[in-house]
């Protein structure tokens, strides 16, 4: 359907200037569970949920801790956000072995981007079927970046990335302005509420996700199972004043688009006018 | 397009019958569909320019820049690919420091554009690599004073008094060819660019900012952004005269 | 090693003679204000023997810029060699004359990256857009802009009297005439140095070359002069 | 639908216009051809039961190996192209006497199973990330169910697949018999089973998707209770004994 | 390459203003002792902070001791370019076990990875004097002493570095015998570690100073 | 364009060498060792030292590496919101005062000064490795710069790594300078490797010479005008006593406000005591 003769090999240019390799690479992202990013004046903070095949069996971890002053959340090919979160680590600890201080997250993120653009450029390769949220704290303050397998990244005030995102993204758009002054645990759960948008069914329980932590003056920190369980509490009470219905029902209808569209939908709407998608 | 759909336009490695490679001219139409970014060379100083649509109102202002500092007396605008564009800013930043630490000078201009230019050309040669889809505008400032090159996808590169690549580069063009350009300041072209960005863009009405940077007297002869409030002046005069000339239609 | 074994006799001659090459030697140059002299005795020596009394010590980088030789003969030839390859290649890639200061880092950088192998004191002086200058790379590969600089085994005698005689507003004559000087009075006092006195100035007319042969020199205090 | 997809399906690097992998998730097909394996974790260890195919009489059938011991604290049950869990053993016996020498100390077993699933993704790989000697041709084609006794969590069961995923279970099935198994293991696993009647259940969850009758020469059953043990025939009858 | 004439000429040239430095070695000797006593469900860890070199103090306030983990420290005597190496080295290594394993290392794995980090350097020794002290798996306090190519044993108490000979016979007359620990100690200062359930505490004894 | 050198040395090769020779030739470096290269001989060699015959024959075997042109002790004080650094300009060769120009303290970027003590040519090599930094935080343009602590920490891995190669950078290093936070940072480094950090650092003499000194009057929170006139009486007292140095210094200090690397500057001596003017005086039989 989709099909065209530029579109198997990483090294092929399309006719109209774009890299169909790279947009597939990009699809496998919005396979994987939604993630979500935010940051305030003095902290950063990752939302994710965790998928589990069946009832017997663990849930998928998606956040993983850099350094102390980093931490990551994947969403699409696991194995490669590991590979990523491998290389992540060890430049963390280069950085920390050469000048006995964390590494600027802005700098770690852009070289991140460029391994991912090497994967874009040589046939023997394939890009990375993986999107990362960064979040951080370093001598310029928190920050959240996201790279795509295309080799880009940005710097978000909020941005969630992943399955049925779009809803999520909604939630942060509606209420990022209220991000700069909230306090770690209002963050958290503008987090968790934005990650509820993103879920087509049942609801946020403490087993399927996962909350991360960063800022002046703490170290990052995971929170699962337990340590995660009052935050959700706190918004199961909230709902009972009937909040979170309606970015649902957005949700349900974008993720139904999102699944069944793939590579064509990722076409027509980052690059309606026949741009290159892959740019800004 | 005449390739499409004949097989020849498969690898950068292949001649079509009338001898084009067009995988390299695919990889311009990523230059040609961004953003427009423009370079011009004044009396006193380079200064660099380029559109960037804001496409989430969650991004950072400023985030994820096309103009980077290669050297000190250097620096590259990108248009095309983002991450393309970083691959090569990296390459001018090794080239600059290798040039350095060999020569112990800065590297000339003209030694950075043709070192640059043929790197880029190297992924015209081999069907395991892509053409880079981007295109460089570099501005720097030797022992011959002040120059403007412009390095394209193909590994062709020319020394320029102004030019514009991206989208709008026609309309850019255009404008810059009415201007006397050797009779500006730099501190005159920023309010230009600001304006000839503004006025190319005015049909698309999306929002978008403006990146600049300089390279003259007033920055002390090294690369960097435009101070904020120089760019804001700028800005602010351009949306000014864009009023005025609705007024006057 | 074994060809410069000149003489085949004594255990002691047969050491004596079967060494390296050396410039046993005396280098100077000067900046004056529209470009700079650079001067060399001419006397190689091979232990006790004097392997080549003509020898050219200074030798060219590129048109505008020369290069004082001191330390050992191959090592310093390796050098220049090296230098004036690069130099040439930058020189073609730049499309432009090469400032004396980045001919000067290219000797420093060869000097420095191989100092445990070589033994290579050198002067590297040109002139380029900004006048003329002068670079003493010593022993070790230090890079050092200098007014003037001597350098080889005679330089020691000379010290003091280049201390006293030097002055910064010196004419081409004047410069000319100081190194002069300066190359009489070591190779009357150093063994090492000797032979005839070569000098190059560098201005903006280009680079001129001048011998002066041993007899024609000035006899210093206990000589006499050469018979006529 | 093979036809459907074949445009992207032969490079083992080739996105599909979805952004899959169709390599991987061919060789995670492989798998469903491969004889069933079965692992139960009960609080006082876990239980390995393997199904042997014997092809033939003449085959002596204690060679044909579904199950191995990694550590002393680790073994796996493997389903698949059997020959390329070799590759996997090998690696995963290196890291845990590795660790033993650096610490001196059992690995942890989801480290042990982490690094087992790196090595699952570096097909077509050849430089940077590769962890030395490139990488392979294709994907394994080869699942795992790798059980241990943590010095720290207890008895665990961890299950990999050839896109280098691994999930912990209670307990799980692989193989051709995998989906009639899970089912059966989810109607009757109890979280306070004794490891006596987690032999019982994945016997007789085995037994329920083999074809053959179950003999002490056509299963193979292990457990780590702290540490590996294969059955021997003797046991391994005890326990038909006992369905 | 017979006469070297380029250089230093021969009357002026002193030939011991080179020579005196002509050759270097690489190690030197810092100083320093260190000293650790395992408790039942403790450990005490204690370092001098004087670095020197020769006669000469470098500084007073030098830290010894790296501190690992929650229930690990190690305390180093010897030339502190290696022992700073050593602590690195180790460091990172935590850092990365932390990552592949999620757990601290226990501390009789890092006294494992301190010998094998110490023997991987057989032929170019790291001059350091090892001790790693802190609490074993079951919480009782373990003392681990070393020699500087790896070689190490698990005791009750040990001391290293320059003030061992001093020191062992007294750590020999007062524990074995129970009575309470007096150790003569001169030098700028001592930091000594409390290692217990509860975590890591950080004391300073000010010393003479002479 | 010159002609074409012919070629001298095997290392050559016939014709133009190739730019893979660029800086070590294989055939240089190779070349055997000449034992006897320059052990004076019959009075008429000049004399430079070969380790390899310094060398006590039961010592490891060492690089042949060894100081050439050299600058003596670095002096540096911490005080209230800044650091202050001294030295002398002097460039030795061997024993001979050679180079009275050469300025050893250098400006890394706005927060950091380095100073050296030891071989020039291997500070000059430094100093290229330290521009190469500070020119790739200019390049990121984030707002980033490496603090003082960051350079010091980079600069005793350098050493260390170069001391492991058997191969050290003939240099004592001094660190001085103010982090983002307005913490004072001094630290110092030596060729070996070793380092540390305190209120005050002096490398080669002036350890013995200045530190005494420091210990007296040194305090954190001192005024600069009080830390300049104690580094001012530590110069002169090295002045007075190490050989190796000469009256022209320089004095740079950083701040918040940033480095200043001050002009070089000579310190009134004291010599008109009557005892120096007739030392035997009161001492019959001295001389």
């Amino acid at each position: 359907m989709f099909r065209n003769q530029y579109d198997t090999d990483v090294t092929t240019w399309s006719p109209q200037g774009r890299l169909f390799q790279v947009e597939y690479a990009m699809e496998a992202v919005k396979q994987g569970s939604c993630a979500v990013g935010l940051t305030s004046k003095t902290h950063a903070v990752l939302a994710t949920l965790k998928r589990a095949q069946n009832e017997l069996s663990s849930y998928q971890r998606k956040i993983f801790k850099i350094d102390d002053h980093m931490g990551i959340a994947i969403s699409g090919l696991t194995a490669d956000g590991r590979v990523l979160c491998r290389y992540m680590r060890n430049e963390c600890l280069n950085h920390r072995y050469v000048y006995e201080s964390s590494m600027p997250i802005g700098r770690l993120v852009r070289q991140v981007a460029d391994k991912h653009q090497v994967c874009t450029q040589r046939s023997w390769k394939r890009p990375y079927g993986v999107g990362l949220l960064v979040a951080g704290h370093d001598a310029r303050g928190p920050h959240l970046y996201n790279t795509c397998p295309s080799g880009n990244y940005w710097e978000y005030k909020a941005m969630a990335i992943g399955a049925r995102s779009q809803a999520s993204k909604t939630y942060l758009e509606k209420h990022f302005e209220a991000f700069p002054t909230a306090t770690p645990e209002e963050m958290i759960l503008h987090g968790l509420r934005a990650l509820a948008a993103s879920l087509s069914e049942g609801e946020l329980t403490k087993a399927n996700c996962a909350v991360a932590l960063v800022g002046e003056g703490s170290s990052f920190v995971v929170l699962e199972e337990d340590d995660v369980e009052p935050y959700i509490q706190m918004l199961k009470e909230e709902e009972g004043g009937g909040g979170g219905a309606e970015p649902m029902a957005e949700a349900a209808a974008e993720g139904g688009a999102a699944a069944a569209e793939g590579g064509a939908a990722a076409a027509a709407d980052d690059g309606g006018d026949g741009a290159a998608p892959m740019e800004s | 397009m005449s390739g499409i759909g004949t097989g020849y336009d498969l690898s950068a490695t292949t001649y079509s019958p009338d001898g084009k490679v067009f995988q390299t001219d695919y990889a311009q139409k990523a230059v040609d569909n961004s953003s427009t970014a423009l370079g011009i060379k004044c009396k006193d100083g380079i200064v660099l320019a380029v559109e960037k649509l804001v496409v989430s109102k969650l991004l950072v202002e400023r985030s994820s820049r096309r103009i980077h500092n290669v050297d000190r007396h250097a620096g590259i605008c990108v248009a095309g690919l983002l991450p393309d564009g970083r691959m090569v800013v990296n390459r001018a930043a090794e080239e600059a420091s290798n040039y350095k630490s060999f020569y112990g000078e800065p590297i000339p201009g003209r030694v950075l554009c043709e070192r640059l230019a043929s790197y880029m050309h190297l992924f015209n040669l081999y069907w395991s690599m892509r053409p880079y889809g981007t295109a460089g505008l570099l501005a720097t400032y030797d022992e011959d004073g002040p120059a403007l090159y412009l390095v394209e996808p193909s590994g062709v590169a020319h020394k320029y008094h102004g030019t514009a690549v991206g989208k709008a580069r026609q309309a850019v063009k255009n404008e810059l060819e009415k201007m006397k350009l050797g009779q500006l300041t730099c501190r005159e072209a920023v309010v230009e660019a600001a304006k000839i960005l503004h006025k190319v863009h005015e049909e698309d009405g999306k929002p978008f900012e403006i990146e600049m940077s300089w390279i003259c007297d007033d920055s002390g002869r090294v690369h960097q952004r435009v101070p904020a409030e120089v760019l804001a002046e700028a800005e602010a005069a351009a949306k000014a005269a864009m009023e005025e000339s609705d007024m006057e239609d | 090693m074994a060809s410069s074994r000149l003489v085949a006799g004594s255990a002691v001659a047969d050491a004596e003679f079967s060494r390296d090459i050396s410039l046993g030697t005396t280098i100077i140059a000067v900046q004056f204000a529209g470009g700079v002299v650079l001067g060399a005795d001419s006397r190689t020596s091979s232990g006790s023997y004097v392997a080549n009394r003509t020898q050219d010590k200074i030798t060219p980088l590129l048109d505008h810029v020369y290069l004082c030789r001191s330390g050992s003969a191959s090592d310093t030839q390796a050098i220049a060699g090296y230098v004036q390859y690069y130099l040439a290649q930058l020189q073609a890639e730049r499309g432009g004359p090469v400032r004396v200061e980045t001919a000067a880092m290219m000797a420093m950088q060869m000097a420095y990256g191989n100092k445990n192998a070589l033994q290579a004191g050198l002067i590297v002086a040109g002139f380029d857009a900004d006048g003329g200058s002068v670079y003493a790379i010593p022993l070790g590969g230090t890079l050092l802009r200098v007014p003037f600089a001597i350098g080889g085994s005679g330089s020691a005698y000379i010290t003091g009297w280049c201390d006293k005689n030097w002055r910064g507003d010196m004419s081409r004559d004047e410069a000319l005439d100081f190194v002069r000087n300066a190359l009489r009075h070591a190779m009357a006092r150093d063994s090492s140095s000797g032979g005839c006195v070569r000098t190059v100035v560098i201005d903006a007319a280009g680079a001129s070359r001048e011998f002066i042969p041993g007899p024609k020199l000035q006899p210093t205090y206990d000589e006499l002069p050469a018979p006529a | 639908m093979f036809l459907t997809r074949s445009e992207y399906d032969r490079g083992v690097n080739t996105f599909s216009p979805e952004g899959r992998l169709f390599q991987v998730e061919y060789a995670i097909e492989a798998i469903k051809l491969g004889s069933t394996a079965i692992g139960v974790a009960t609080s006082e260890g876990v239980v390995l039961a393997v199904e042997k195919r014997v092809t033939s009489p003449l085959l002596e059938p204690s060679s044909i190996q579904k199950v191995a011991e990694i550590d002393d604290h680790i073994g796996c049950a493997m389903s698949g192209l059997t020959a390329d869990a070799k590759t996997l053993i090998d690696h995963a016996r290196a890291e845990t006497q590795s660790h033993r020498f650096s610490y001196n100390e059992p690995m942890p077993l989801e480290s042990c199973t982490q690094s087992l699933c790196d090595l699952a993704l570096q097909f077509g790989e050849d430089d940077d990330e590769g962890g030395g000697g490139g990488g392979m041709s294709r994907p394994f084609g080869v699942a795992l169910l790798i059980a241990g006794w943590d010095a720290d969590v207890g008895p665990v069961l961890y299950h990999t697949d050839p896109s280098g995923t691994y999930v912990k279970y209670r307990c799980m099935a692989i193989g051709s018999g995998s989906e009639g198994a899970l089912t059966a293991l989810q109607e009757h696993f109890k979280p306070e089973m004794t490891l006596a009647e987690a032999e019982v259940l994945a016997l007789s969850t085995l037994k329920q998707v083999m074809e053959e009758k179950v003999t002490a020469t056509n299963v193979d059953i292990a457990k780590v209770a702290p540490n590996y043990h294969l059955y021997s025939t003797d046991e391994v009858e005890g326990v038909i004994g006992r369905l | 390459m017979a006469t070297l004439t380029a250089g230093v000429p021969k009357h002026a040239a002193g030939a011991a203003g080179i020579k005196q430095h002509a050759s270097w070695s690489p190690y030197d000797d810092n100083g320093g002792t260190t000293l650790a006593v395992a408790g039942a469900d403790y450990c005490i860890v204690a370092a001098s902070m004087r670095m020197s070199t020769g006669y000469s103090i470098m500084t007073r306030r030098s830290s010894k001791i790296l501190q690992l983990t929650d229930k690990c420290v190690i305390a180093s005597a010897g030339f502190q370019a290696d022992m700073k190496a050593l602590h690195k080295m180790l460091q990172s290594r935590n850092v990365t076990y932390q990552h592949s394993h999620a757990k601290p290392m226990s501390c009789p794995a890092t006294a494992q990875l301190l010998s094998n980090t110490l023997y991987h350097r057989r032929f170019f020794p790291l001059f350091t004097f090892n001790i790693c002290a802190g609490l074993d798996d079951e919480g009782k306090g373990a003392v681990y002493t070393y020699d500087a190519i790896g070689s190490y044993e698990r005791t009750g108490y040990s001391c290293q570095g320059s003030g061992k000979d001093l020191m062992q016979p007294v750590l020999d007359n007062q524990l074995k015998a129970a009575s309470p620990l007096l150790i003569p100690a001169r030098g700028d200062t001592v930091e000594i570690f409390v290692i217990t359930k509860e975590g890591v505490r950080r004391e300073e004894l000010e010393l003479k100073k002479d | 364009m010159l002609p074409r050198p012919t070629t001298h040395s095997k290392a050559l090769g016939p014709g133009v060498a190739g730019p893979e020779l660029a800086v070590a030739t294989s055939a240089v470096l190779d070349r055997p060792p000449q034992p006897t290269a320059q052990r004076p001989l019959s009075g008429a060699q000049a004399f430079s030292v070969d380790p390899s015959l310094v060398e006590s024959a039961d010592g490891p075997r060492q690089h042949t590496q060894y100081p050439y042109v050299t600058g003596t002790s670095v002096l540096a004080v911490k005080y209230a919101g800044g650091v202050m650094l001294a030295c002398d300009t002097l460039g030795a060769y061997g024993s001979t005062k050679r180079y009275k120009s050469l300025e050893r303290i250098i400006r890394v970027n706005a927060r950091t000064a380095v100073a050296a003590g030891g071989e020039i040519s291997d500070f000059q090599y430094i100093t290229r490795l330290l521009e190469e930094l500070a020119t790739d935080d200019y390049r990121t343009d984030d707002g980033i710069e490496l603090g003082p602590r960051e350079v010091f920490s980079y600069l005793t891995r350098v050493m260390y790594n170069r001391r492991g190669k058997m191969d050290p950078l003939w240099n004592s290093l001094v660190v001085g300078g103010v982090e983002a936070d307005g913490t004072v940072f001094l630290g110092t480094v030596g060729m070996i490797g070793t380092h540390y950090t305190d209120s005050h650092v002096a490398t080669g003499f002036g350890a013995h010479l200045a530190r005494p000194m420091f210990r007296e009057r040194q305090s954190d929170d001192m005024s600069e005008a009080d830390a300049e006139a104690l580094l001012r009486d530590a110069l002169r007292v090295c002045y007075y006593r190490d050989k190796q140095s000469i009256n022209k210094f320089q004095v740079a200090k950083a701040t918040g406000e940033g480095v200043a690397i001050g002009k070089p500057f000579a310190l009134e001596t004291k010599w008109d005591y009557k005892a120096f003017a007739a030392p035997t005086k009161w001492a019959i039989g001295a001389w």
